[in-house]
This record gives C-alpha cells, structure tokens and sequence, in this order.
C-alpha cells in the first residue's frame, strides 16, 4: 500500500511516503499506526500522539477505525490548518 | 455553478464576483482571508494534499449547494509561501436572496477550516513553526451539524 | 474606519476591498446586493432622504463596531434608476477574526432594510409600483436585539 | 415647522414638502397627523393608514408618541425598502 505524509508526520519521517505491505494482522487504521511504529525509532517518534494525526484512505477522511483493505493510498497527517 | 482551486498565484476578486453575479442572483457574499502578522510572523506557508483537497473543497461547495438555494459559489485557496497581509483564501456565494448567501459563506470557510487538507506553518525571520489546530474552529464546524 | 456613500454611479468592489485590506486586516467580508429580475420586474429606482440616509449608515456602522471588533466597515447604496442585474448596494467589513467580518457583515445588511431611509419603486414596463417592507426583514432586524 | 414626504406619501400629496404652523394643541405626531388629514381630501388620503407611515424629527426616526415641539424639520414617510 502507498503511504503519504504532509506537514510535521512528513518532516518526522524525513520523507512524504513509502511503500508498505501490511502484515494480515493490520486490518484498521489504528493496526497499522500499531505496526508502523515498530518499523523504526522515527515512525515511533512521528506516531507517538495519536491525537495529533487524521487519517485518509483514497483521499477520504476516516477514522481510525476504518478498514484499510482495498484501499490503495492511506495518508496520515496532522489536524489541518487552512483557511 | 461550483469552482474550486489551489493555486499559488493570487486571485482577482473582483472577477470572481462578476463570474457569480452573471448567474442573474440577487445576493452575492464574499469572505477573503489574509496572512496576519503579529506575534513576530514575517510570512507563512501552506502545504496542501494534491487531489484531495479540490476534491474536499467541491464536497464543502456540494454541502452547502444542499443547504441552501444557491446558484453558485466559488472557493479559491492559495498555497506556497505568503508574506503578511497577502490574501490566502476567497469564498464567493450567490443566491437570490440575502440570508442563502451570508449563511452559506460563513459555512463554507468554517467547513474548509475542518475538512479540507491544508496546513500552514509560520515563519518568523528564518524559523519556521508549524500551526496547531484551534479548538475554537473545530466547535464552530460542529455547529453547523447541530 | 467608517465609510458611508449614497451614490449614483457604480461602485468599484474590489477598489472598497482593497481600502479595508489596507487596515492590516485578517478577514474581510461582503456582502452585494444586486437588482433582481423575475415577475416581470424590468428595472427600479430608489429615492432616499438626503442627510438622514447618511446619518442613518454611519450609524449603523458605529453599532456593528460597537458590537464586533472591526478595524473597518463600509456602506455604499446607489440610488437613482438602476436595471435587472445591477449592483444597488454594498457592505464591507474587515476584522482581525472571521466570525467578526461575517456577523457584522450580515449585521449591516439586515439593519440597513430597516432603519436607512430609502425607497424602492419597481418598474415592469412603464408601470411603477412602490415596494412593499417585508415582515421577514423586520424580523431579521430585531433578531440582532434579542 | 417644515414638513418632508417621500416615496408613496409624497406622491400621494403631489409635493415633496410644505411650512405648517402646527394648532398649540398639536404636541406629539401623533397629533400632528390627526390636524394634518383636516387638512385637505389629499392629506387625509396620503395619512388614513397609519400602520404604513414612520417619522422622523430633525432626520431622527421616531414613533408617534414623540413631542414635535422644537423640531425643525419632520418627514413622514412609509417604512424604507432599501438594499
């Protein structure tokens, strides 16, 4: 699946996305931030508050309840800030 | 009639205006955004999520269309670097009637404020901080579900 | 900064924008009325009390600044003979924060129907027809009292 | 005192104004109309429905209860229609 980051989440990471196969036991957002932080001290750091990041699946908001099977972009990012 | 756009360039106003008050309405409002200083911030930048943020703009629009009898309304968001007093982001709304349009514009720019992948970082001098979401705009989007 | 005008010509909306921009604003909202067509309605003229319209205006915008935190606001009514599609009238107000520029904004119009002295007459054809007040903008004015 | 019409009330007494020289029994508007429709068939057309008239002394809008004396200047006029 392919990762994208924005804002703080992409500076923390040091990159705005990556490819990713998600072990079977993934199956909602919040499983993946679960596995994703296992992967390296800087996806720990990057999704240690929960609070402060939004998810998007095909470029839709979710929740982190969502399931992320069959989606083919999964974007995570801060609170937004426009306007 | 829905436009949206992010763009780096600045927008013209008044032909945004004169586009909607074509459509033969009776009300036209508008809301303009600009960088603010104060608190030391020399400029700001916006980043942005290509595609989902046109697409969640013309959601806002679809929204409101919903909600009120309009005949048009236009979201322009500017991105990239922006000094202090620059305009960053315009909300046009048309409808034949007065209340249609002002209720409409002040939904679509809480609304935008929420849902649509925008986040700005300020910058003073040569630091640059991002900015945290404010409790107030997440309560003034909610007020319009109630 | 308050500006008033009753005026014939047309105005300039970005030229009125760009004037509060100045300020050193965050938020700047309009709103532009414009003659509506249908029911056969072909043109309107508007007659107005010389003096006290402008009184009238001015006061409006010391009650919105009383009110709101504005670093402006702008009333401009044109009056004479004016035809399907034209602008009549136009509100600006410029603020630090959004909720300020939009309420004060809706505000001025709503308190304007009531309380400044102009008339509307329609024209259908050669036949003229004085405008009727209508309840709901009553109600919309004393809404901003409760 | 100097009287000022506008909008219906003025074309219904075919003038945009007259001087009176208001009876000492005329203190409020109130008074005032009930003088001004002995006036002539006109006035007493122009000012039958009163539900449709407002005033104002000195360019300040008032209602009918309000003292006319030491007004310099008194519009009838029926209620606006702007914007």
């Amino acid at each position: 699946m392919k990762l994208v980051y924005f804002a703080r989440v992409r500076e923390a990471l040091g990159c705005d996305g990556e490819d990713v196969d998600f072990p079977a036991a993934v199956q909602s957002v919040g499983d993946a931030l679960d596995w994703l932080v296992t992967l390296s001290p800087r996806h720990a750091d990057a999704f240690a508050d929960r609070s402060k990041l939004r998810f998007a699946l095909d470029q839709r908001m979710v929740k982190s309840d969502a399931l992320v099977a069959g989606a083919s972009e999964f974007a995570i990012f801060p609170p937004v800030t426009g306007g | 009639m829905i436009r949206v756009s992010v763009q780096r360039e600045a927008f013209d106003i008044a032909a945004e205006i004169g586009a909607l008050e074509a459509s033969g309405v009776g009300a036209l409002a508008t809301f303009t955004g600009i960088v603010r200083g104060g608190d030391g911030v020399t400029a700001i930048e916006l980043e942005h999520y290509p595609g989902m943020t046109e697409a969640s703009l013309s959601d806002i629009c679809e929204a409101a269309q919903e909600r009120w009898a309009l005949t048009g309304c236009t979201i322009i968001h500017r991105v990239g670097r922006l000094d202090v007093g620059a305009p960053i982001v315009l909300v046009v709304t048309a409808a034949p009637h007065r209340a249609a349009a002002l209720e409409a514009c002040a939904f679509l720019i809480d609304r935008l404020k929420t849902d649509a992948p925008f986040w700005k970082r300020e910058y003073r001098g040569d630091t640059a901080l991002w900015v945290e979401q404010k409790a107030s705009d997440v309560e003034r989007g909610q007020d319009w579900d109630g």
